[in-house]
């Protein structure tokens, strides 16, 4: 009997001069798992066009109606989607979002998917509104050619 | 001088003590009271050299009699009391005479010379050395019989309460020891 | 300048040093617990607000403890700074006091702890021999334990008081196991009594002055463990934090307390733990002394008076430094047992401290009184060290009883868990 | 001698007692060697302590423990004496004690309760030694109740037999009867001298030889006192009326009987009586009833033993009768012929126990018309056995036949009242004891074997753990006579006990002298004692005619001639049916009386005095209205006048 | 020190008188019993003021005693105001008055 609580004190001396496992947070952050489901990212294609072609589907899918889109036709000269639309208005509620990744899952276009960014913190209620802007890629970082429909070759 | 203020504070507190437990109107506050009348007791005992009598009444009142009472009053959580009936009320005011009148008449006692004079000249100081020796000498049999009253007085309050736990619930470890058997 | 203005004068300073010195030390006992238990815990511990923040240190940005060192500070600041909250429920007398009576018997206890061995001063001629010491009384134990007794109502009344369930049984906790471990406290330390024979904490620590050997711990293993636990149980340290029981009751006793309240009830637990390690220290550990005796010579060197002013200066540092040696030990040991051991449970707290401590405690108080009639010492005015024959024959008694309780409290467990593995 | 030696003897069997009661289960056999060595230790301190007592320079000393109460009056401190008389008693105690350790260690092997019986053991041998030391008379009942406590868990020891516990119970419970007269006398010299330190009771007693004090010669308070003394040790020595549980003590292990029944436990009260032997001598009344109890004792017992069929129970109600003569002695003023014969009779006792024990151990039984023919089997045993019963009959220069001699001379020459009815009745009973002493010799060791034929098979000698004690044993049966022999012989050095014993009894040789009688010529004495040989001789003759020449028609002859007197003997003067029928049942009979009394006077005047006052208390009734503050009320008034009264009065 | 022995004998003898008064006065069985605490605390001083003055151990000794009964009757008396309260939700002294059947 004291032997086992001479044995668990020697445990957590043992401890003490172990190397921390926990991280220095701001300064030193936790590299995320590809799977991490943090910020949603609207991804685009390597020629720098939107994937996202407005279908809706992920608005249709989402759980707690976290996502709004309106949808708008693509100009064929300036095209900003390669579709045959592109979302005008494309908004995620952070604090409806439940974060179960059924948008990435019923995306067709892989445009949404979610992306290791987890420091959400905001002052405002408004500003958990995430716009199209916060979430789109840069242009550089496409990848892939987009799938040429009929729907948009001119009759 | 210093101490005769400090002597008349104590005297002060603890009559003004002693008679907030009778007034006070919950049972906490007379507990609060009472304890703060034995704190100024035993401070009186300071006072007097009588530093063993101090230390034990601060523990064995205060520390540990004291505690049980508070205990108790929050386990049955007792609050304001109601008046006394009217069937009381003599018992109530003839008691106030009677206790007036016993307090009056002894305090007649003392001044009519039935306590010896004390010896003026630092009279033999008792510590605790003379005290342990006449407790285990001349007081050696009331000392056993206290013992015994003591472990009579443990037994009967385990008695008293576990009636109620064989009743009622049993302790975890008493399911886990019957289990184990 | 009469004699006894300067003694009084004096001990106002020797109150007012001590209780700064150990009114400072508290909030560096609570950096030292945080950042213990986060080594204990794989963590890193304060680091934020540390000494990089004065211009020109920025460099100790990120290193070990200096980095957090300002974390006691700015934790009393926050504490002190933030807005009280009253619930309108409380009995409003009994919850202002409550705090103050829990932090009073704590700072209380500092009064008859000898820190060191005596000083000389020399004032306006006349040399004054102080002991760091506030006081030394005749029945200095039984002052320790009046004033540990008395702690309890702090804590009963805030339960009390608040008008609130998760206080009120924090309170009932509190007191149940206050009387329950009071007891053992008590007991445990009658062997101690009896070996110096005398309650005065100078005489006992007298008897431990030559060397390790002499320490009370070797006569007292019991005295001292149960000390020690009782302790845990008294200041609601870990194991026996029920009154607080985070995860069950909230915060217990203090759930409505906040700001300066609240502060008061965290120095009280801090001051409580310094407390019982210096009394811990003074009845079994030696004191002040040191673990191997310097030769005197040397004491004579070190002791002489310097300018004329004061003398036994080595001797009061050496001591000082070993007495707070010994405290930061015990401390950490505090902090230690807290990251090692889980809450317990209530009816098993009863039990430890009804069946197991109180027996074992007055055991070792019969086997302690048979040993000395046995070795027969008789009881010498000054305060020497014993020989090696009571303390051998108390050591072995001791182990025996060890051994014994460990026997006993192993075929315990078996029994309540039964023979499944 | 220091004290710390003297403090060791009753210090290693209590040493012995722990060691086995605490940690026997792991030391098993290795316990029990423990605890003869224990044992051996205290007799090896013992023997020279004799012989220096005998031989040697010596002067008895205290040797004072601790104090253990000191109240205002009472001061009673732990301490020991060591004169003369207790170093005789310590010799025999601790060396028979060592010879049963030594012996259970071959006799209880492989008993499951093997170190609790040798606890029980040390506890035993610590008791008797601290009765035997101590210097007052708490001290000596603290040593009276242990062996008594102890008594009560050797006998039980095999407490799943049927009779164990029970003769146990009887005997803790009959000897309680004695102590509570112990007990008594002991709160009388309290009350009256105001101590109890033995010293200082025999010099009270001393004075009240001259007449002083509460203790005058022959006075009624002396007497009560002796007497009630006396109750104590008729209980520990199992005299009439007390001694039925020793038979029955027979339920225990052979080594308890040699143990409790031979040199310890039942000589304490001959012990008790010998160390106050300057109280006892002032009340010739209670040294009158002391010699007739003692001689009805070693009559009626010496009778029984004539016709048991049990060994064991020949030899204990042969203990009975023997303990009777040393009473006898006691009686009749000669303590130490009384001490002297419990010195030989522990050596030739303990050596018949320990020889049934042997044949019970070899054997297995111990009904002598079951066993017979031993000796072929069993030749130690068997020589052993024998010359401890020609010890025990006396036959000429034995030691038995030392002490008894010298018994039956003292009382002879005493000239105390009836002394020569007492002296009849004594050598009848020599001879009875020659006769039934070597009755349980013939039918157990000679003759033919009467063992049923596995058993017979099996009947072999036993382990030299058992048989070395039984031949020391015999060696002194053969020789302590030695240490004492009669005074005919002259005073010189080999009247050794009577000299060694003179510092103890000279208060009482001084009181017997101021009373003394005539004194009887040396040549009568050595007429006596060739007549004792002559009645030893003849009761071995007896006991060969009747056991062995003419088996069994003699026997059965004799029987049905003297139907009346076998009767008596064979259901052993039915004194536990007596008990059983008139003690047990009268209090039965008694309490049901008391009930029908309780029911119908006391009830009856109670329902009487009730109807009174619920009639008177209609008016009472209204003070006492149930609540504990009116009551308060009332204490206060009363209190209040008191201290009015005071004033008033002032 | 003179003027403290008539002087706290003259304070035990009012306290003692408060706590009689006390008894009567309150209606809690528990109150009443802080009441009886109050007397014996009054005796106390009384005991240890004459102890002192006198020079006489004896005064502490009885103390010592009367501190030890006070413990004894607290333990007895609370666990048995405890059961009364499970048997009839309230500890009333005037209620409690089963002793006049």
């Amino acid at each position: 009997m004291l032997i086992d609580f001479i044995k668990g004190l020697a445990v957590t001396f043992k401890h003490i001069w172990k190397k921390p496992v926990t991280f220095n947070y701001p300064e030193v952050k936790r590299p995320q798992p590809a799977f991490y489901r943090g910020r949603h990212r609207l991804q685009r294609y390597s020629n720098g066009l939107e994937r996202c072609v407005a279908c809706a589907l992920c608005a249709a899918v989402c759980p707690p109606e976290a996502i709004y889109l309106e949808a708008e036709e693509n100009d064929p000269k300036r095209p900003v989607g390669a579709g045959e639309r592109y979302a005008r208005l494309y908004q995620i509620h952070q604090i409806r979002c439940i974060w179960c990744g059924f948008c990435e899952e019923a995306c067709p276009e892989d445009a949404i998917v979610m992306g290791p960014i987890f420091e959400m913190a905001n002052y405002k209620r408004s500003d958990f509104v995430c716009n199209k802007e916060q979430m789109l890629d840069a242009p550089d970082k496409g990848f892939g050619e987009p799938i040429v429909l009929k729907v948009n070759q001119p009759l | 001088m210093f101490l005769k203020i400090l002597y008349h504070l104590f005297v002060f507190l603890a009559l003004f003590g002693s008679l907030m437990v009778v007034v006070s109107k919950k049972a906490i506050y007379s507990a609060l009271f009472l304890i703060l009348t034995m704190l100024t007791i035993a401070s009186l005992f300071v006072l007097m050299n009588a530093q063993l009598a101090a230390a034990l009444q601060v523990i064995v009142y205060a520390g540990a009699i004291m505690v049980l009472f508070l205990f108790v009053i929050m386990l049955l959580n007792l609050g304001k009391q109601a008046p006394l009936s009217r069937r009381s009320r003599p018992v109530r005011w003839l008691g106030l005479l009677f206790g007036v009148g016993i307090g009056a008449q002894i305090i007649a006692v003392i001044y009519s010379g039935f306590i010896p004079p004390a010896e003026t000249t630092a009279a033999a100081s008792v510590t605790i050395d003379h005290v342990a020796r006449l407790i285990l000498t001349d007081y050696l049999y009331p000392f056993e019989m206290i013992s015994v009253l003591l472990l009579v007085a443990v037994i009967g309050a385990v008695v008293l309460a576990r009636r109620h736990l064989v009743q009622g619930v049993e302790t975890v470890t008493e399911t886990a020891e019957k289990a184990g058997k | 300048m009469s004699r006894l203005l300067i003694e009084n004068i004096i001990f106002a300073v020797k109150i007012v040093v001590i209780f700064g010195a150990v009114l400072t030390a508290v909030p560096f006992m609570v950096l030292l617990e945080r950042v213990l238990i986060a080594r204990i815990q794989q963590r890193v511990g304060p680091n934020r607000v540390g000494l990089d923040f004065i211009p020109g240190l920025g460099f100790l940005k990120g290193k070990f403890i200096i980095g957090g060192i300002l974390q006691a500070f700015i934790d009393g600041a926050k504490l002190f700074l933030k807005e009280e909250v009253r619930v309108r429920a409380v009995d409003p007398v009994l919850w202002r006091i409550a705090p103050l009576i829990t932090l009073v018997p704590a700072i209380m206890i500092l009064a008859i702890v000898p820190f060191g061995p005596p000083i000389g001063l020399n004032i306006f001629g006349d040399w004054y021999k102080i002991p760091l010491a506030i006081t030394d009384l005749e029945v200095g134990i039984l002052f320790y334990l009046a004033v540990t007794g008395v702690a309890v109502y702090g804590i009963v009344l805030a339960g009390y008081s608040s008008n609130s369930k998760y206080s009120l049984i924090g309170g009932i906790r509190s007191s149940a196991q206050m009387i329950s471990y009071e007891i053992a406290l008590s007991l445990s330390l009658v062997g101690v009594l009896l070996i110096a024979g005398s309650f005065s904490l100078s005489r006992l620590i007298g008897i431990q002055s030559e060397g390790v050997w002499n320490w009370n711990i070797w006569k007292q293993p019991i005295g001292a463990a149960l000390f020690l636990i009782a302790g845990f149980a008294e200041s609601n340290r870990l194991p026996f934090d029920l009154p607080e029981g985070e995860s069950e009751l909230g915060a217990g006793f203090h759930t409505e307390y906040s700001s300066m309240k609240f502060a008061m009830f965290f120095m009280a637990e801090y001051m409580n733990m310094f407390s019982y390690s210096a009394i811990l220290t003074t009845l079994f550990l030696g004191g002040f002394y040191g673990p191997i005796p310097l030769p005197a010579s040397v004491y004579a060197m070190i002791d002489q008076p310097i300018f004329g002013i004061v003398s036994g200066v080595g001797s009061a540092v050496i001591g000082v430094f070993w007495f707070s040696v010994k405290v930061f030990l015990l401390v950490c040991l505090f902090v230690w047992i807290r990251g090692t051991l889980p809450r317990f449970r209530y009816d098993q707290l009863m039990d430890l401290g009804w069946k197991v401590m109180l027996p074992a405690a007055l055991v070792n108080m019969v086997v302690t009184a048979a040993v000395i009639a046995l070795v027969a010492k008789p009881i010498s005015a000054a305060p020497t060290p014993d020989g090696p024959a009571l303390t051998i024959a108390l050591l072995v008694a001791g182990v025996v009883q060890v051994v014994a309780i460990d026997r006993i409290l192993t075929a315990r467990k078996r029994r309540i868990l039964g023979h499944a593995h | 001698m220091n004290g710390f030696l003297i403090v060791l003897i009753p210090a290693l069997p209590l040493a012995a007692f722990l060691i086995n009661g605490l940690f026997g289960r792991w030391l098993g056999r290795l316990g029990g060697w423990i605890a003869v060595a224990c044992m051996g230790g205290s007799a090896a301190i013992s023997i020279p302590l004799f012989i220096r007592a005998m031989w040697g320079g010596f002067t008895p000393f205290n040797v004072t423990l601790w104090r253990w109460m000191s109240n205002g009056a009472i001061d009673i401190t732990i301490g020991f004496r060591v004169d003369q008389l207790t170093c005789l008693m310590l010799l025999y105690v601790t060396c028979v004690s060592f010879m049963v350790f030594l012996y259970s260690m071959g006799y209880m092997a492989g008993d499951p309760g093997f170190n609790r019986f040798f606890s029980f053991l040390g506890l035993f041998d610590f008791s008797m030694l601290v009765l035997v030391l101590g210097d007052s008379l708490p001290v000596v009942f603290i040593g009276w109740e242990g062996v008594g406590l102890c008594s009560y868990l050797l006998i039980g020891y095999y407490m799943d037999l049927p009779g164990a516990p029970d003769a146990g119970k009887k005997a803790f419970i009959v000897n309680r009867i004695g102590d509570f007269g112990f007990l008594v006398g002991m709160m009388m010299l309290f009350a009256a001298l105001g101590t109890l330190d033995i010293q200082k009771i025999i010099l009270a007693a001393e004075q009240g030889a001259a007449g002083v004090g509460p203790l005058a010669y022959g006075g009624a308070f002396v007497t009560v006192v002796t007497l009630a003394l006396f109750l104590g040790c008729t209980g520990k020595s199992a005299q009439i009326p007390l001694f039925t549980w020793l038979p029955d003590a027979m339920a225990g292990p052979t080594p308890v009987s040699a143990l409790i029944h031979a040199a310890t436990m039942v000589t304490a009260g001959v012990y008790l009586v010998v160390r106050m032997s300057g109280l006892f001598v002032l009340a010739p009344a209670t040294m009158t009833v002391i010699a007739g109890v003692a001689a009805a004792t070693a009559f009626v017992a010496g009778s029984i033993a004539l016709t048991q069929q049990d060994i064991k129970k020949v030899l204990a109600y042969s203990t009975v009768s023997q303990l009777g003569f040393m009473f006898l002695a006691c009686g009749v003023g000669a303590f130490g012929a009384g001490i002297f014969h419990v010195f030989t009779h522990s050596f030739f006792k303990a050596c018949l126990f320990l020889g049934a024990g042997s044949v019970i151990h070899a054997a297995h039984a111990q009904d002598l018309d079951h066993l017979g023919g031993l000796r072929k089997y069993m030749p130690v045993t068997a020589w052993t056995f024998c010359i401890a019963c020609a010890s025990i009959a006396g036959l000429p220069l034995l030691a038995g036949f030392v002490s008894k001699d010298e018994i039956l001379w003292s009382v002879f020459a005493s000239g105390a009242p009836g002394s020569m009815l007492l002296w009849i009745i004594a050598v009848i009973t020599a001879l009875m004891t020659a006769v039934y002493s070597f009755r349980a010799y013939f039918m157990t060791f000679e003759g033919t074997g009467r063992l049923s034929h596995d058993k017979q098979h099996h009947a072999h000698e036993s382990p030299w753990t058992m048989t070395v004690p039984l031949v020391l044993l015999a060696f002194g049966a053969i020789v302590a006579g030695a240490l004492n022999l009669p005074g005919v012989f002259g005073e010189g050095t080999w009247r050794g006990v009577n000299n060694l014993l003179e510092p103890v009894l000279e208060p009482a040789r001084k009181v017997a002298e101021a009373h003394a009688h005539e004194m009887h010529s040396p040549s009568l004495e050595l007429a006596l004692m060739a007549l004792s040989g002559v009645i030893a001789i003849a009761g071995v003759a007896l006991a060969y005619r009747y056991t062995l020449a003419k088996w069994p028609e003699g026997a059965r002859r004799l029987a049905k001639r003297f139907r009346l007197l076998y009767k008596i003997s064979l259901y052993r003067w039915w004194w536990d049916d007596f008990y059983m029928k008139y003690v047990a049942g009268g209090t039965w009979g008694l309490a049901k009386l008391a009930t029908w009394f309780d029911r119908w006077v006391i009830d009856g005047i109670m329902h009487g005095i009730a109807g009174a006052a619920s009639l008177g208390s209609r008016f009472i009734r209204a003070l006492q209205n149930g609540q504990a503050q009116a009551y308060v009320l009332i204490f206060l008034l009363g209190a209040n006048i008191v201290i009015g009264l005071i004033i008033w009065f002032k | 020190m003179e003027y403290m022995i008539p002087g706290n004998l003259v304070v035990a003898v009012m306290i003692f008188a408060i706590g009689a008064i006390g008894i009567m006065w309150r209606r809690d069985a528990i109150t009443i019993f802080m009441c009886i605490e109050l007397m014996f605390n009054a005796a106390n001083l009384g005991f240890i003021t004459l102890a002192q003055s006198l020079g006489k151990p004896e005064g502490v000794a009885v103390f010592l005693f009367v501190i030890t009964i006070a413990a004894a009757e607290a333990a007895v008396g609370l666990a048995l105001f405890i059961k009364i309260f499970d048997d009839r939700e309230n500890i009333e002294a005037e209620k409690l008055d089963l002793l006049k059947r």
